[in-house]
């Protein structure tokens, strides 16, 4: 077994833990007062304990994935759905738990310099990569400078590996990697399966085409790829380094598992139900609650962390770059009701910029906004945004308008809140032009072209919210609220480097409390990663983003 | 001896939007055993109906019988259950048609059509069965008859076809054949063989024969009996030799009146009955006829007279002893009136026609050369050759008439002399100025001296269009005619045609054939030219109405001085009307003649079959085919005289030296090498 | 040649009782389909036209307390996930899908009925390299194109008029050419050219108003076509998010709850099926009527 | 000579094809790396990078010329997004397009003939309006409609086949039959239109004259002459087919290039929409030019001027 060594306070991996994240989605479904989810939750605990009954060996896990991967090279893939095959292939460097301390994984310590800039990492030894290479510092360094490679053609990889500077291998099994800038959030982004590591070997046969050959240290090995149809992996017989997350350390007890790629949701569930499939993710709202009542089905999920699904304010435009007409909106907005209709109580709202799981997550705002329209009319009357005879409020001529863009069609409802809020905003006298584009980098990011832009991004860090409330520097491109408060920018700047966690979530609580007060952005729903699976799929639990992971997954008969 | 088919008192209508349609009424004829019998009548007279009424192929068109029997061998057809139908139809009765073309399914073999047939009423094998499609074919006289037996129908020519036609019916030994306009569709050279061979085939199988036919010419070469029919009834049956010698119905008459006869006397009025089949929508009362009828009284206004009916002739009419009185329409045999109207002829044509008359059109080494399509890149470029090389002129005032086989290339050079299609080499002169190097917009101006009417008088007209607006249409084009000028202009030349001036404001489809050839020239009039190319105009129209265009172009002529190239097939007609005669064979002049002189005395050994090869309107006169074979395809013509295939004088140098057109003396010119004068 | 036609009438008793009665049934049965297919079309564009008459609610009203309630006297279609009235929303949704089918028609007819008009007159070179543009046009399927096309010029009605439009462009230039060369040929168009008119006369006079009938007889049936294919750009994900959807966009939305709620994405789905068939019904007949061939089936 | 001339015309037609695809792929805004890279999280400078390694920030004529020549080479290029040739990424996919477009033209034609034909055969009676009826539904509604209608019912609910996947014949049904549908309805209307045009040919009165059943009339003669226009309907159907299975394939879950072009063109990959829309008008050029060539094996006439 591996023993570790960390500077950081380390808590005690426990399978009630895990079993908390596992179940987030039936918790907050209780909230709602749905009755069934005791039984679900006592079903799970009775197949966690892997100890206490004989866990059933062998048998293949059908789980239908909603769209079609990119590509499985964890450093070139842009997909979340990709992400969810890459996990089961690559294994990454740490590991972060729900509670977001970092675990070991394939490094058993690390060390990090005082200045930040440098992390020294203590490589397991006995791992090696599916097709035999050894796993060793070299594969790292080879790793993280293939993904710096601009021939590699990294994507978000590349981005998360930032301020990543170079590589020194000190001897066979410790590699430090250097820095630019400190950076608290880049233990978390090694846990990330996007900077999964691939085998050295593999990824210099294979070239460009490693994303269709993928070798990796993880739990499965890649069988086949069929596009648009299947994906094979199967079980590693050789596996043994498992990380804390899961309670099954050695090789998974699944033969293998085939993804199904089926987009259609009807189609997808549909699926589950009629036995065609083991499992299926991302369940539709209308569909969990049918499926509750459904005896041979059972639901599990964890809600995503980062940012929830937000909608953010470009305070360029007049008027929104006043704090009242924002608020006004955020008023007018009536969010529960949004999330009642549309998810029929199945997710959570958002409060803050962050998710509830993400560190530094303030629960004290919750609750914090109410829906007040008569309020947020005298807001706007206030500022001289006065009724007209269409009902839409004007000033000296000009109609009050908002420019809402989204920019992911089709994708957990997002366009039906878009067609609420117009309806609520209506009432207030605001005109809601929406509009749906794939092409966010023209409209959002380069032309700025919008007054409230919904997105949410995945992510292990807080500092994730660098990116969206910091000043920009005058010539690089602004961020999606345009924020500028000194204020702001400095707590974003010390939340990036503090060392200390109970000042580093204070920092973040900050900050979230300013952007709600100044209605900077919308927060609307936290994504819950849903999966409907037979009921003889058991053991299947979540990392702390809400991918899937397969290691204890077992078929009971 | 008891008759093979016996038609009692039938009558037959057809289901329309507007109820019940009665086609046929009440007629009785019969056919006894090697008897020919011939159905004449104008189109919408009922004879085709009778024709498949007889093997009940109306059926399948919304018809029925509605009264009457048809005995065959006295089983009564009307009556038959399906099953039993079949076995009669095809074995019993067999049926020609009058497009071979359209008559055979496209998709199956020759062979397969005629086994097919013979397989159904027979319990034969296919083998033996192909066998006898062989004989049959190689009866009727088609050479390679195993070869064609697996061709398809498209692969053969019209007269090729109408013999498999024949061949087919005979497949199962009819006692009965009907022959529905056999030879309608064909060349005149190609209906002698025909008829010809359906005389032979009479003979040697003691069938009767049923013709159904518009031209008395053919009633008169083939009929024992001839029935006259008029809008779904008999107005007259009799003997062939009788009805022609002393007709009693003054419909029957007036056909025979209307046929151009060979020895008529050109410019001179043809005969023509007043009118057209009525609309039948609406039928006249009292006798059907009446309204056309020189001999009608307040007799025929008021009751329809009954067909008085003696062994086997008989006539509806209440004056039908009147008209049997009147003198023959014809008593001599029309070879014979030739040689005697010569003289007279020679006269009126040194009147109508001086040597030094203005030349209007003239041709100079005109050729017309289609591009086929080559099948592969190396083949060599060839081309149909539909005008090769022909000169002449057209005087002006004279009508100058083109005769020729389909695919002679006659309409071809009127639309070449006419710009309508760009000549490939040679040079067209019109009042002297060459027509053939200019452009579109150049031609336009000269178009209004220089019309055309077409032969499809429902097809010249844009359905769309009032027939005023078509008539207005050259007005509009060419000058400075304000709406009411045109419209004056208008109503003159509709009375000029015969039209009432009402007619202005109607649709083509609201008049008949004969009223829209009569818009149709109307048209060509419209701005005074001074000449008019008359396509096949009156090919399309029914007898009685062909007589009544001719004599409005004639009239026309005189009146407004006109020079008309007329284009046609029927040569009756063109001689009628043609101060000289061109004679086309497979894009050459043969020959060219005053009218009379060609008729007389050809000269081309082709004029001369062809002119022999026209039936005449006279009993007992049967015609002898006497051009064998068909016309070649233009695209690789014989060598040497074109028409040496097929010439019965033809020699080694007509096989090998081309003749050229030569003078035989004043006004005669015959490309042979050894001309018949 | 027919010579029933011109035979005349008989007094009606001589016809049969019996042949009279199945005509009769025949004609009954035709034109009972066609009356019904009239009244959907009628009453589908009275929807477009005044849908505020029809529609009992406001098609943007959210109910939020009644979401997805199934067909009811109440709300004769049901409610849907936002608690609208579906009856109310297909109503007023009539009006952009009908917009998308009769637009997408207009232009597409007439600019694939231009081009085939053109390449069929002209001729030579010009036909030629229409009718290679054409075939171009044509091996590239219409819903990749409209995709391409949506794709390109962004999420708008107009858009997916345009795009829809473009996609149909060679259906429409192939029957226009085809005709238009047949037309070019007719004996009344020589009779024309040999009277010294111009080939501008000709063919605004003669040529184009006798070649319109089968472009408008498909542009019927486009109708139909065009509104499906929209649909299936909705189910691309290229549909317009409009406050009032359009069918398809309502259907392609509303599948996902079909095991769930079947009647949100039902009634536009019968809505769509509904109106196409009546159009093609309309078409068909007219093809009949305008075929002179035709016009006794 | 007239095959030559044609497979030339179509070269020149698929040539068109591709530049036509290719402009109107440079004019669509975006590029690949929109799905590749969340530009909230990276910076501008690691897109350019990566535009740049992609070669998607050169000028048109710049990338058509690489494309030109790397196809001239018989090289259809590799995905932008995973780098797999394009090559692989349809033979790949193709056999499953293949199989639905022909299992769908299958359906559709024997449909379609035995509606077509009953209905013309009984014209104007009860079978005609039922089974025009029919085949105007197959038009009327909307194919991803149909189909998840018949997932539910014969998939979900009575469980007889598949609802998702490529292979073996049971998954080819439910897709086939939808797309299929379609197709009939064309079908039902060209062969019922060309039987009647047949059924008023002289030549019916000739076969019946000859004493033939009407069983032999219509099923012999008539519908074999119907036939040869609906042979036309074919190349037609195939790509209608071809893009059906653009929505199909989504529906059915099914491998195939109608899914990838579909993404591909979302995503502007474009070598993979390239080489998609090269193998499609392939195919369409290909199919016609068979449907002409079997023409003069089926229809003599056709044969004799050829």
């Amino acid at each position: 077994m591996n023993t570790f060594k960390s500077k950081r306070k380390s808590l005690h991996s426990s399978a009630a833990l895990l079993l908390v994240l596992a179940l987030v989605l039936s918790a907050c479904a209780s909230n709602k007062g749905s009755g069934n989810n005791g039984q679900q939750a006592q079903q799970q605990s009775t197949d966690t304990p892997a100890a206490s009954t004989e866990v059933k060996q062998g048998g293949e896990l059908t789980y239908a994935l909603a769209t079609s991967p990119d590509t499985l090279d964890p450093h070139r893939s842009g997909l979340a759905v990709a992400v969810r095959v890459i996990r089961t292939i690559y294994d990454s460097l740490v590991v972060q738990l729900p509670d977001n301390s970092i675990k070991p994984w394939l490094a058993t310590s690390w060390e990090i310099s005082d200045d930040g800039l440098s992390y020294t990492f203590k490589l397991r030894q006995d791992v090696k990569f599916q097709d035999g290479t050894p796993f060793n510092a070299e594969a790292v360094k080879y790793n993280f400078d293939r993904i710096l490679d601009p021939a590699t053609k990294a994507a978000n990889a590349a981005a998360l590996l930032a301020p990543y500077k170079s590589s020194e291998v000190i001897d066979e099994y410790t590699v430090k990697l250097n820095l630019a800038t400190p950076s608290r959030a880049f233990l978390g982004n090694l846990s990330q399966a996007l900077l999964g590591i691939v085998s050295p070997t593999a990824a210099k046969k294979y070239g460009d085409q490693f994303g269709l050959n993928p070798v990796g240290t993880g739990p499965f090995k890649f069988v086949k790829w069929e596009q648009n149809a299947e994906i094979q992996v199967a079980k590693n017989p050789d596996y043994k380094w498992a990380p804390e997350l899961v309670t099954n350390a050695g090789a998974p007890y699944l033969d293998g598992i085939t993804f199904k790629i089926v987009p259609e949701e009807a189609t997808r569930i549909g699926s589950v139900q009629s036995g065609q499939v083991l499992a299926a993710e991302t369940v539709p709202p209308q569909n969990i609650v049918a499926l509750k009542s459904d005896s041979k089905v059972q639901l599990l999920g964890a809600n995503t962390v980062g940012l929830p699904y937000t909608l953010f304010f470009n305070q360029e435009h007049e008027p929104w770059n006043d704090a009242k007409a924002r608020q006004a909106v955020q008023l007018a907005v009536d969010v529960d009701s949004i999330v009642k209709t549309l998810y029929l109580g199945t997710y959570d709202r958002a409060w803050s910029p962050l998710t509830p799981g993400t560190f530094g997550y303030d629960a004290s705002l919750e609750n914090g906004v109410k829906p007040d329209l008569e309020k947020a009319g005298a807001l706007l009357d206030e500022l001289g945004w006065v009724k007209g005879s269409d009902g839409i409020r004007e000033k000296a001529g000009k109609k009050l308008t908002i420019h809402y863009v989204d920019g992911t069609p089709n994708r957990e409802k997002r366009n039906d809140i878009a067609v609420i809020i117009q309806q609520q905003l209506k009432a207030l006298g605001i005109a809601v032009e929406v509009e749906i584009t794939k092409d966010v980098r023209t409209v959002v990011y380069t032309n700025g072209d919008y007054d409230l832009y919904g997105n949410s991004q995945v992510n292990s860090d807080p500092n994730a919210l660098y990116s969206f409330y910091h000043t920009t520097a005058p010539n690089a491109p602004k961020s999606l609220t345009r924020l500028s408060n000194p204020e702001i920018d400095k707590l974003l700047e010390q939340g990036r480097v503090e060392t200390d966690d109970t000042k580093r979530a204070d920092i973040y609580k900050q900050i979230q409390h300013y952007i709600i007060d100044q209605a900077v952005i919308l927060p609307i729903y936290v994504f819950p990663y849903t999966v409907a699976a037979d009921k003889s799929v058991q053991g299947l639990v979540f990392d702390s983003l809400g991918y899937p992971l397969f290691n204890g997954v077992s078929l009971s008969s | 001896m008891e008759a093979l088919l016996n038609i009692r008192e039938l009558s037959v209508g057809f289901r329309t939007k507007n109820g019940l349609l009665e086609a046929i009424t009440n007629i009785s004829f019969s056919i006894q055993p090697g008897e020919t019998v011939c159905l004449v009548g104008e189109s919408g007279s009922g004879k085709t109906v009778t024709s498949k009424a007889i093997m009940r192929l109306i059926d399948y068109e919304k018809g029925s019988i509605t009264r009457g029997s048809i005995l065959l061998q006295g089983r009564d057809i009307a009556a038959l259950p399906e099953a039993e139908l079949r076995q009669l139809r095809g074995k019993r009765v067999a049926m020609v048609f009058q497009e071979p073309m359209a008559a055979f399914d496209p998709v199956f073999t020759i062979g397969q059509q005629i086994v097919e047939t013979i397989m159904q009423h027979e319990r034969v094998s296919r083998r033996v069965a192909w066998d006898r499609g062989i004989q049959l074919l190689s009866r009727v006289g088609i050479p390679e008859a195993a070869i064609r037996m697996k061709q398809y129908p498209g692969e053969l020519s019209g007269g090729m076809l109408q013999r498999a036609m024949i061949a087919m019916a005979l497949s199962c030994s009819p006692d009965l054949l009907i022959a529905d306009e056999p030879t309608t569709a064909l060349d005149v050279t190609i209906q002698a063989q025909i008829l010809q061979l359906l005389q032979e085939l009479q003979q040697e199988l003691g069938m009767s024969i049923l013709l159904i036919t518009h031209d008395l010419g053919i009633a008169a070469e083939m009929a024992d009996r001839i029935v006259v029919m008029y809008a779904g009834r008999i107005v007259e049956q009799g003997a062939a030799e009788d009805l022609f010698a002393r007709p009693r119905h003054p419909y029957t008459r007036g056909l025979l009146q209307s046929i151009p006869p060979l020895d008529s006397v050109r410019g001179e009025r043809l005969y023509a009955i007043q009118g057209s089949i009525p609309s039948l929508a609406a039928l006249p009362g009292g006798c059907l006829f009446h309204p056309r009828c020189e001999y009608a009284t307040e007799r025929c206004r008021a009751e329809a007279p009954p067909l008085v009916e003696q062994s086997g002739s008989g006539v509806a009419c209440w004056h039908a002893e009147q008209v049997a009185a009147e003198p023959a329409v014809r008593s001599k045999s029309a070879a014979l009136r030739v040689e005697e109207s010569a003289a007279h002829d020679e006269q009126s044509e040194a009147a109508l026609s001086g040597t030094d008359s203005e030349i209007l059109f003239s041709a100079d080494h005109l050729r017309k050369y289609y591009p086929v399509k080559r099948k592969s890149f190396t083949a060599p470029r060839t081309f149909i050759r539909a005008v090769d090389d022909v000169s002449f002129s057209i005087r002006r005032n004279e009508t100058f008439g083109l005769v020729g086989e389909s695919g002679s290339g006659k309409s071809t050079l009127g639309r070449v002399l006419l710009q309508m299609e760009q000549a490939t080499s040679g040079k067209v002169l019109f009042q002297g100025k060459e027509l053939t190097g200019l452009n579109g917009a150049q031609l336009r101006p000269l178009r209004k001296d220089m019309q055309v009417i077409f032969q499809d008088p429902y097809g010249s007209l844009n359905p769309r269009w009032t027939i005023g607006d078509s008539i207005a249409e050259p007005l509009k084009v060419h000058g400075a005619w304000t709406a009411d000028e045109r419209r004056h202009r208008v109503e003159e030349l509709l009375g000029l045609v015969g039209l009432d001036t009402a007619s202005a404001s109607k649709y083509p489809h609201e008049f008949s054939g004969g009223q829209r050839q009569r818009i149709g020239i109307a048209r060509a009039i419209a701005l005074n030219p001074s000449f008019i190319l008359a396509d096949e105009a009156v090919s399309a129209l029914d007898v009685s109405v062909q007589a009544q265009i001719i004599n409005l172009l004639q009239e026309l002529q005189q009146k407004l001085g006109l020079t008309y190239l007329f284009i046609a097939h029927g040569l009756q007609i063109v001689r009628h009307i043609s101060d000289r005669i061109g004679v086309m064979y497979l894009g050459k002049l043969v020959e060219i003649a005053p009218s009379d002189e060609l008729f007389r005395q050809p000269a081309h050994p082709y004029t001369k079959l062809l002119i022999e090869s026209i039936p005449q309107p006279v009993p007992g006169q049967r015609g002898t085919a006497s051009i064998q074979g068909e016309i070649p395809s233009p695209a690789n013509p014989p060598s040497g005289c074109r028409f040496h295939p097929r010439c019965p004088f033809a020699t080694e140098r007509c096989r090998k030296e081309q003749p050229e057109l030569r003078p035989l003396g004043e006004d005669r010119y015959a490309a042979c090498h050894y001309t018949l004068l | 040649m027919r010579e029933a036609a011109t035979a005349r009438t008989l007094p009606y008793k001589r016809s049969g009782g019996r042949l009279t009665a199945i005509r009769f049934k025949r004609l009954a049965a035709s034109n009972l389909f066609l009356f019904a297919a009239a009244l959907v079309i009628l009453f589908i564009a009275a929807c477009a036209v005044v849908p505020s008459w029809i529609a009992p609610y406001s098609p943007t009203e959210m109910l939020t307390d009644s979401i997805m309630q199934p067909p009811s006297a109440a709300h004769l279609f049901g409610t849907d996930y936002f608690g609208r009235d579906i009856f109310s929303v297909v109503v007023y949704g009539s009006r952009d899908s009908l917009f998308i089918g009769f637009a997408s028609v207009l232009v597409g007819g007439l600019a694939g009925g231009a081009i085939g008009a053109l390449s069929g007159y002209a001729g030579g070179w010009i036909d030629a390299v229409l009718m290679r543009f054409n075939d171009i046009l044509m091996t590239i399927p219409g819903i990749l194109l409209a995709l391409a096309i949506a794709g390109a010029l962004g999420k708008s009605l107009f858009n997916i008029v345009l795009a829809v439009a473009i996609a149909s462009i060679p259906g429409y230039a192939r029957i226009m050419r085809s005709q238009i060369m047949s037309i070019k040929g007719r004996t009344f168009i020589q009779a024309s050219q040999a009277a010294g008119a111009s080939p501008f006369h000709i063919f605004w006079k003669h040529v184009l108003p006798n070649s319109l009938s089968p472009l408008l007889v498909m542009a019927t049936i486009g109708i139909g076509t065009s509104i499906l294919t929209g649909s299936g750009l909705s189910f691309l994900g290229l549909g317009v998010l409009k406050e009032v959807p359009d069918w398809g966009t309502l259907l392609s939305q509303g599948r996902g709850y079909l095991t769930v709620a079947w009647w949100i994405c039902t009634f536009p789905g019968l809505a769509i099926t509904m109106f196409v068939l009546a159009v093609n019904m309309i078409g068909d007949r007219l093809r009949d009527q305008l075929d002179p061939k035709k016009s006794t089936r | 000579m007239y095959i030559a001339g044609r497979i030339l015309s179509s070269l020149l037609v698929i040539a068109g094809t591709l530049v036509l695809v290719f402009a109107i792929l440079y004019v669509l805004p975006g590029d690949p790396t929109d799905s590749m890279i969340d530009p909230s999280v990276a910076t501008a400078e690691q897109i350019a990078n990566l535009k740049h390694q992609l070669g998607v920030d050169q000028p048109f004529y710049i990338q058509f010329i690489r494309y030109i020549s790397d196809m001239a080479r018989g090289d259809f290029g590799n995905s932008l997004l995973n780098s797999e040739p394009v090559l692989d990424k349809i033979l790949e996919h193709f056999p499953a397009t293949l199989a639905l477009t022909a299992a769908s033209a299958l359906v559709s034609v024997t449909i379609g003939l035995v509606l077509g034909v009953l209905s013309a055969v009984h014209r104007n009676g009860p079978i005609d309006y039922l089974a025009r009826l029919v085949g105007l539904f197959g038009i009327s509604m909307p194919t991803f409609w149909s189909g998840i209608l018949l997932i539910v019912l014969f998939s979900l609910q009575l469980g007889w086949f598949p609802a998702m996947g490529s292979d073996g014949w049971r998954t080819l049904v439910l897709p086939a039959l939808t797309l299929g549908i379609v197709g009939a309805g064309f079908i039902v209307r060209m062969v019922r239109s060309s039987m009647l045009d047949i059924i008023d040919e002289h030549f019916m009165l000739t076969l019946r004259s000859k004493g033939l059943s009407e069983r032999a009339v219509m099923y012999k003669h008539a519908l074999r002459n119907a036939l040869i226009p609906a042979v036309t309907m074919i190349g037609m159907l195939i790509g209608e087919m071809l893009a059906g299975t653009v929505v199909i394939e989504t529906v059915f879950s099914r491998q195939g290039i109608g899914r990838i072009i579909g993404d591909a063109l979302m995503a502007k990959d474009l070598p993979v929409v390239q080489g998609v829309i090269f193998f499609t008008a392939l195919i369409y050029v290909l199919v016609n030019l068979l449907v002409d060539l079997s023409y003069s094996l089926i229809d003599p006439r056709v044969r004799r001027s050829a």
